[in-house]
């Protein structure tokens, strides 16, 4: 295990970077985004969520797939290429982390997304545990251990520094590579990492929504919950935005589309969200009607479809942004909590 | 994918010399949806049009683009040319590589890359654009004229007397208007009555014409060639059809206290009445206001002395519905209030009185019987002061900003008149200009100066202030001498603003014909259409448009009626297809395409939509496409782009844009 | 707030409204959601009025008035003109809403609270007088001034009438303390460079996701044009620049002359983009070249850009100004 | 046509723009104190649009403008020249280094020959 | 791409002319040879009320460096009021451009009437010089429409 004080966080970004590309948590006027690295950017490892998550940097919100050129008569296509330069993810979450596998479960799939994988393939994810867990946060719902991400490298941020471990082939790489940065750590360092870690699993169980029950949405509830009376209610709030879609950490819905640049066609393929009303708008043009059905997709897929065919993996990991980020309050937690309440009546 | 056509014009030299025609050619096709292209000497000529014909039918064209002159000049040439081959007229388009391009550019490069684009810029339209058909409607042979004043006497009997029925529906209970209470005319002086009433007479008498008196427009809907307007005949309480017109009725009232509208007040007159003597219809009516009948419940006197029985205290309101082609608004005018004009004293002082109420002092019928006395205390005035632009030319909020029109040569007048019967008058006129433009006007005003020894001073009178003794004195400037003036004077007439009669807004909004900011009823377009409003089928006469003398009022009133003749005439309507149209499925209902609407095209209904599976009742706007125009003002407005224009649609002009941009 | 619940209750049993529209309790303090309540029950457990409850319901009374029978709608002093803008735009009908005008002492923002370093928020009350709110969070407890946690909207409030309503009930606190215009007046004074510069930056971290869109109440389109094929202009990605800005202009044109400056778009935003900036720029040159109108006083009134005068200013002469 | 720095200063204080004027000369028939003054009402706003200021501050005029308002009040074109002529005297009253006067400064300052009306008419443009 | 040097600027520039009064400006000029650069490509709408914000945005989008409103002169409109409309639209436009900053003078509206050729031609020529002057319009363009 390494370390490095908290203050020389500027000349390890550096020392990143003239390795690799790096992307971080940036603030930009009070936002803390995923961001690129530059000299004097803003890095802030402090804030505890990113507003979008992180997968943008796997998964971009828009991306060119192919180009079409025209010349007089002659059409001709130019492929995309993909990712080939090393980069590194640094400060990333638990729960995003989480989020990447469930990504990974549809991207990695046959037929396998080459953008992607190309992406996560030359990605090194630098995690960095959650020191202060919030109120919005439910990961250990999902079995996420926020105190332990699965990570190439893992971080943990207590008493002004930051502590190292290397975890997989890619992390010790990175981490050779930074041996002029990095400080060796020490058993008294181990030890501080050991009560971090606790200290930080003692808050989890006192998150307010930590002991949300998933019961009743294992198995094969589809038609169950498909049908439910509680949608009816649940929905109204809702303003079909895509905010929790695309501040969603495993949202993974896209649209392909076709721009006109005058001098040929560039195809991309952009973030789209279920909540919009033309989501799924193909050629047959019957998609979801209602923003009731709309609604229901979102959570019947990220609580049943997913978990169905996924060996009962949920694609929720409880980051909750969409409890903090909703305009109209509406999420995730107040879905679940509402249909145990319906089942609680029920019996 | 449309199959397009594309025909270059050498135009001679005009376009062949600066642009090089077959790079052109060879440049465009290549374009989507192109399969044709070649280029001819003149385009325009009976040649040049038979290989378009021949191409659209050998190729199958769907769309045509003529690369030539401005579509201003052989749009609607080639647009028959491709309806003479069975293609739809609208599926031409015209990219302007003369005016626009080869005689504007010197250097042959940059004019033929310059006349390519434009071409790639019409095609591009051409591909996008869809055929179009123009709409039919009908047109109901019958005008309706709002107001019995001169303009719309006029109006009624020139449609008349071109064979169509005309209505005229009349507020007060006699036509006549505003004309009617004038004592004599500028610039002849003929007696006013003397050459309207033969006028009201012709009219009530013409069997094509039908008068509503005592009636008001209620409700106006349909459009032009098509309307539907109910007319609300108010309760005359005696029955039109057996009243002689003896007058006895009148003379018996007990009710004598209403103050008379026809005399601007400056008498009463009873409660049954008829406005003045030659009143057409000379029928009265009763003001159930000031009836004891009305009141009280007892009287009845007129009932008892009418020996034709013709009183009806039962008398109902009633509405009468009309279909008309075509509806002239001659709704005239009236003098402005003068409460903000507390200077010259109008509300303290009986002798200072407007110049319509000199009109009635003057007239032999008016409350004096003719003699000119001061209404306070009768007596006959030594000094009379008269005062231009009253309310007129003020750009403060107290008045008008225009210039009422009139009053120059009727204050003329009347300095004239009193000089003349009663030479012991001074007359002194303060004025800021003297505007006479009119055939024999100025000279009449000079007449007044120099035969009949009125004094113009050039300049603006302050205050007008009441004495103890009557008197009123007069504080005013003379700006050529740079004196101040004070004088004593018996009686000061204003010559006060006129402004559209004040129903004006209510009939403009039934109709939706636009108006202004004065109220004044807007025109088509002030120049070329000015009897004409914006709205289809809506024609102007008179005062209603715009401050006008008498001449003028009845050459617009001619010139109204034969505009209305034109659309009478016609069987059938046929509109320009390039109108707005607006999707249902989008359209929020919101109204603001209808607010910006010059023709008053665009209505609502609501509707049962069937939105993809969700069907519910929704507002939408119906545009129609007889009345609009194709401004586009519409599609602007509309936050959905539920509203777009056929023929200049948002994606061809994106398109266009496109083209132009890569 | 009792007083608000027992209201309702009383119209809903008399049968003057079918249902009531307000503000649900959320299950932490800062998010109550809108919501329909039909029975006194509910309205007794879970009907909440405070604060946190800065929604605008004008907007959701359009799905509101097709509903059956009438609708008991709250609405604070600002909602209020967003429904008479409403009404002038047919999009809500009068006859299905019985409008309590709620008072107001300014909403909080759960980002402005955020901001002043608290973290794990487990409980917040609002003393009586809303002079301050007590945060409770796991790491321990902070009193904020309530001043401090206001939305930036209602630093400059439009004032506490309501513009509509059947009656009112509560009282309201004057908080405007800021002047409207300020912030478009600093952007105005910065050179080209320095204007492009500060919006590329604020709208950099735009995401499309739409919501000031939807929850604006003057953007009540059936479809957006951003969303219909009728203009090209089908996007809902940020592939480029360009087409955020293209986005939030037109937005911005499309309800000038009929925002009401309620601030929601702001306040939804879930990257802090200050889009209020854009209407109020609007705002203020509606004001300053056309004479002063605020959206959503008179139903009746003609809005700035359907109407006109014969010596409107030209355009392009006002702009170049620094 | 530029004009000076002192006829711009009366407009911009006035607030009035001369060009509205149609010399229709209500003004000068209102004007109470007409006789005395050697530049009449009217034509203030000839002497302020050929830029002759120099004879408007060192007119009769001036001093014996009452700000009585009449002109002001009755002007149909809301030209005002009560204003203008308040505005020349406020560039005098300036020129002399005075713009700022505080009321208890007044009294010393008191020449026999400055008319009341003047005192009236500033107290009025500054009662705010 | 970068424009070098030595390369001559050619702006691209987008000129909406109403049918009545404008389009027939340009038309006068043709026929009247006055000359203005090449630069300059007219689309043809009935009125200038029938261009919406969203056609000068999408023009800059595509890549125009100037985009220039023609239409009659206030009080002249062929249906009496477009122009009045366009005039506040536009003015609210080109103040938020300003505002957002976007150079000044990259838009523009002018009232041509039929008769004013010369006008026409001046005004290009005038627009034209000063969007050179400006140089490629980089602040609203689309990234993608660059070759």
């Amino acid at each position: 295990m390494f370390k490095i004080a908290k203050s020389k966080l500027p000349e390890l970004l550096k020392a990143i970077a003239a390795q690799q590309e790096l992307f971080l948590p940036v603030n930009n006027n009070g936002q803390v985004n995923f961001a690129a690295w530059f000299e004097g950017c803003n890095a802030d490892i402090e804030t505890l969520k990113t507003v979008k998550s992180p997968k943008d940097m796997f998964f971009p919100q828009s991306e060119t797939l192919y180009t079409v050129k025209k010349e007089q008569h002659k059409l001709s296509v130019e492929p995309q290429a993909l990712a080939d330069q090393n980069f590194v993810a640094f400060g990333m979450k638990a729960c995003d982390i989480q989020g990447i596998k469930v990504l990974d479960k549809v991207f990695l799939a046959e037929p396998v997304d080459t953008f992607y994988r190309a992406r996560r393939e030359h990605g090194t994810i630098v995690a960095l545990a959650c020191h202060e867990p919030e109120e919005s946060c439910f990961c250990k719902v999902f079995g996420v251990d926020c105190a332990e991400p699965d990570a190439d490298v893992v971080m943990w941020n207590a008493n002004d520094t930051l502590y190292w471990k290397a975890v997989t082939d890619k992390g010790t790489a990175l981490t050779e590579a930074l041996s002029g940065v990095l400080e060796n750590a020490d058993a008294a360092d181990e030890k501080a990492v050991e009560t971090e870690q606790e200290n930080i699993r003692a808050i989890v169980e006192k998150l307010p929504y930590t002991n949300l029950s998933l019961e009743g949405w294992n198995g094969n509830v589809t038609e169950e919950k498909f049908n439910s009376p509680v949608w009816e209610k649940l929905y109204k709030p809702c303003l079909a935005c895509g905010t929790c879609t695309f501040v969603c950490p495993t949202c993974q819905c896209y649209d392909i589309k076709d721009y006109d640049t005058g001098h040929g066609i560039q195809r991309y393929r952009c973030w789209d969200s279920c909540m919009y009303s033309d989501f799924t708008m193909m050629a047959h043009g019957n998609n979801r009607t209602s923003q009731m059905q709309r609604f229901r997709q979102r959570f019947m897929h990220k609580l049943v479809y997913f978990p169905a065919n996924n060996d009962g993996m949920y694609s929720c990991v409880g980051c909750g942004r969409c409890v903090e980020k909703c305009p109209s309050s509406l999420n995730i937690v107040k879905v679940i909590k509402a249909f145990e309440k319906e089942a609680a009546n029920h019996e | 994918m449309q199959r397009i056509g594309v025909f270059v014009c050498h135009c001679g030299s005009n376009i062949a010399a600066t642009v090089d025609v077959k790079k052109v050619v060879e440049m465009v096709s290549h374009e989507p949806g192109v399969v044709h292209a070649e280029d001819y000497q003149y385009m325009c000529s009976e040649v040049g049009q038979a290989k378009i014909i021949e191409a659209i039918r050998e190729k199958h064209l769907t769309g045509l683009v003529v690369c030539s002159c401005s579509p201003r000049m052989h749009e609607t040439t080639f647009r028959k040319t491709a309806e003479r081959a069975g293609l739809n007229p609208y599926m031409v388009e015209i990219a302007n590589i003369r005016e626009h391009c080869s005689w504007i550019h010197k250097n042959m490069e940059e004019a033929t890359e310059k006349a390519v684009i434009l071409a790639r810029a019409a095609i591009a339209k051409v591909n996008l654009d869809a055929p179009l058909f123009p709409g039919e409607s009908r047109v109901t042979k019958r005008a309706l004229v709002i107001g019995g004043g001169i303009a719309g006497i006029q109006t009624a009997l020139d449609i008349a007397d071109a064979g169509y029925e005309v209505d005229i529906v009349e507020k007060t209970p006699s036509i006549g208007g505003r004309m009617s209470q004038l004592d004599k005319t500028f610039p002849t002086l003929d007696c006013s009555a003397c050459i309207l009433t033969p006028k009201m007479v012709e009219a009530s008498a013409n069997e094509k014409i039908h008068l509503y008196t005592y009636s008001e427009v209620e409700k106006v809907s349909g459009f032009v060639g098509d309307f539907t307007v109910d007319i609300r005949k108010k309760a005359r309480s005696v029955d039109m059809s057996k009243c002689t017109g003896c007058g006895v009725c009148q003379e018996k009232c007990p009710s004598r206290k209403t103050p008379s509208e026809f005399n601007r007040g400056l008498n009463t007159r009873s409660a049954i009445y008829t406005p003045f003597a030659q009143a057409i219809p000379n029928v009265p009516v009763i003001d159930r206001e000031a009836c004891i009948k009305f009141k009280t419940g007892k009287c009845g006197l007129c009932q008892k002395v009418c020996q034709a029985g013709a009183i009806d205290y039962e008398q109902k309101d009633e509405i009468v519905t009309e279909k008309y082609g075509a509806i002239v608004v001659a709704t005239g005018f009236d003098t402005i209030k003068l409460d903000k004009y507390d200077e010259y004293a109008y509300s303290q002082s009986k002798d200072v009185i407007t110049s319509l109420e000199l009109e009635r002092i003057m007239n032999a019928a008016g409350p004096t019987k003719g003699h000119l006395e001061r209404l306070s205390d009768g007596k006959h005035p030594k000094n009379m002061v008269f005062i231009q632009c009253v309310g007129s030319r003020c750009s403060d909020k107290r008045g008008k900003s225009y210039c009422s029109k009139i009053c120059c040569m009727y204050t003329a007048k009347h300095a004239m008149l009193i000089r003349d019967k009663y030479p012991d008058v001074n007359v002194t006129v303060f004025y800021i200009d003297v505007r006479t433009p009119g055939k024999n006007f100025d000279e009449f005003y000079r007449r007044a100066v120099e035969d009949y020894g009125v004094n113009y001073i050039k300049g603006q009178v302050g205050k007008v202030m009441p004495q103890p003794n009557g008197q009123l004195l007069v504080q005013g400037v003379d700006l050529l001498d740079n004196k101040q003036i004070l004088m004593e004077a018996d009686m000061v007439v204003l010559a006060t603003a006129i402004e559209p009669n004040a129903d004006v807004r209510r009939i403009a909004t039934m109709l939706t014909a636009s108006i202004d900011t004065n109220n004044f009823l807007t025109e088509a377009h002030a120049k070329l259409r000015p009897v004409e409003s914006p709205t289809a089928g809506v024609f102007l006469s008179g005062v209603c448009q715009g401050p006008k003398d008498i001449p003028e009022t009845v050459a617009q009133a001619g010139a109204a009626a034969v505009k209305a003749i034109g659309l009478l005439a016609k069987d059938k309507l046929m509109t320009n297809p390039c109108t707005a149209k607006s999707d249902e499925l989008l359209c929020n209902g919101c109204s603001q395409c209808a607010n910006v609407c010059p023709y008053g095209a665009i209505s609502y209904e609501t509707k049962l939509i069937n939105d993809h599976g969700i069907r519910e009742d929704r507002r939408v706007a119906v545009v129609n496409s007889a009345l609009c125009q194709g401004c586009g003002a519409c599609t602007v407005t509309c936050p959905s782009g539920a509203m777009d224009l056929q023929g200049f649609a948002n994606r061809q002009i994106l398109a266009e844009v496109d083209a132009i941009c890569r | 707030m009792q007083e608000m619940i027992n209201r309702a209750k009383e119209l809903l049993s008399d049968g003057t409204v079918n249902r009531v529209l307000g503000w649900r309790r959320g299950d932490m303090s800062y998010n109550p959601e809108p919501s329909y309540f039909e029975t006194a029950e509910d309205l007794d457990a879970n009907f909440v009025y405070n604060g946190f409850c800065g929604a605008n319901l004008s907007k959701y009374m359009i799905e509101g008035s097709k509903l059956e029978g009438k609708t008991l709608v709250f609405l604070k002093p600002c909602d209020s003109y967003s429904f008479n803008q409403l009404i002038a735009e047919h999009r809500v009908d009068r006859d299905k809403a019985y409008i309590i005008g709620v008072g107001c002492m300014g909403k909080l923002s759960f980002e402005k609270i955020k901001e002043q370093g608290v973290k794990g928020i487990t409980n917040i009350t609002i003393d009586d007088a809303n002079e301050n709110i007590t945060v409770e969070t796991l790491y321990g407890e902070k009193t904020l001034a309530y001043k401090d946690c206001m939305l930036e909207r209602c630093h400059v409030c439009k004032g506490k009438e309501h513009q509509i309503f059947d009656e009112t009930i509560g009282e309201s606190r004057d908080t405007k303390d800021a002047d409207r215009f300020a912030e478009v007046e600093k952007i105005e004074a910065m050179s080209p460079e320095e204007k492009f510069a500060f919006f590329q930056n604020e709208l950099s971290r735009c995401i499309r996701c739409n919501a000031c869109r939807n929850v604006c109440p003057a953007c009540s389109c059936r479809k957006c044009v951003f969303d219909s094929t009728k203009f090209d202009s089908a996007q809902k990605a940020n592939v480029d620049s360009f087409e955020e800005r293209m986005f939030h202009i037109i937005r911005a044109f499309h309800v000038a002359g009929r925002c009401t400056d309620c601030g929601e778009c702001s306040r939804v935003c879930p990257q802090g983009i200050p889009l209020h900036l854009f209407n109020r720029k609007f705002i203020k040159d509606i004001d300053e070249f056309y004479g002063e109108f605020q959206a959503g006083v008179d139903p009746e009134a003609k809005s700035p850009l359907t109407s006109f005068t014969f010596n409107d200013v030209e355009p392009g002469v006002t702009g170049g100004r620094r | 046509m530029s004009i000076s720095k002192q006829a711009e200063q009366i407009r911009e204080i006035s607030g009035v723009n001369p060009y509205k004027c149609m010399k229709c000369g209500k003004c000068s028939a209102s004007c109470p104190s007409f006789n005395e003054m050697d530049i009449k009402p009217h034509q203030f706003v000839s002497y302020v649009l050929n830029d002759d200021i120099e004879s408007l501050v060192n007119s009769k005029s001036l001093w014996k403008c009452l700000s009585c308002f009449a002109c002001i009040e009755r002007c149909p074109r809301d030209v005002k020249p009560g204003k203008l002529i308040d505005a020349a005297r406020q560039l005098v009253v300036r020129q002399r280094g005075e713009a700022y006067l505080t009321p208890d400064e007044i009294p010393e300052l008191l020449d026999p020959d400055l008319p009341q009306q003047l005192l009236v008419s500033a107290f009025r443009r500054y009662r705010r | 791409m970068s424009i070098t040097a030595n390369e001559e600027f050619k702006p691209k520039i987008v000129a909406f002319c109403c049918n009545w009064c404008s389009y027939a400006g340009a038309d006068l000029a043709g026929s009247s040879r006055l000359v203005y650069p090449a630069d300059v490509k007219i689309i043809r709408v009935p009125c200038s009320c029938r261009v919406n914000p969203m056609f000068i945005l999408h023009a800059f989008e595509k890549g125009a460096d100037g985009v220039i409103l023609c239409g009659c002169h206030p009080g002249d409109c062929h249906y009496s009021t477009g122009n009045y409309y366009a005039r506040r639209r536009m003015a609210l436009l080109f103040s938020m451009l300003d505002y957002i900053g976007v150079e000044h003078g990259r838009t523009r509206v002018e009232w041509v009437s039929a008769a004013e050729g010369v006008k026409f031609s001046q005004t290009m020529n005038e627009f034209v010089a000063k969007i050179t002057s400006l140089g490629k319009n980089v602040r609203l363009e689309d990234l993608r429409c660059r070759k």
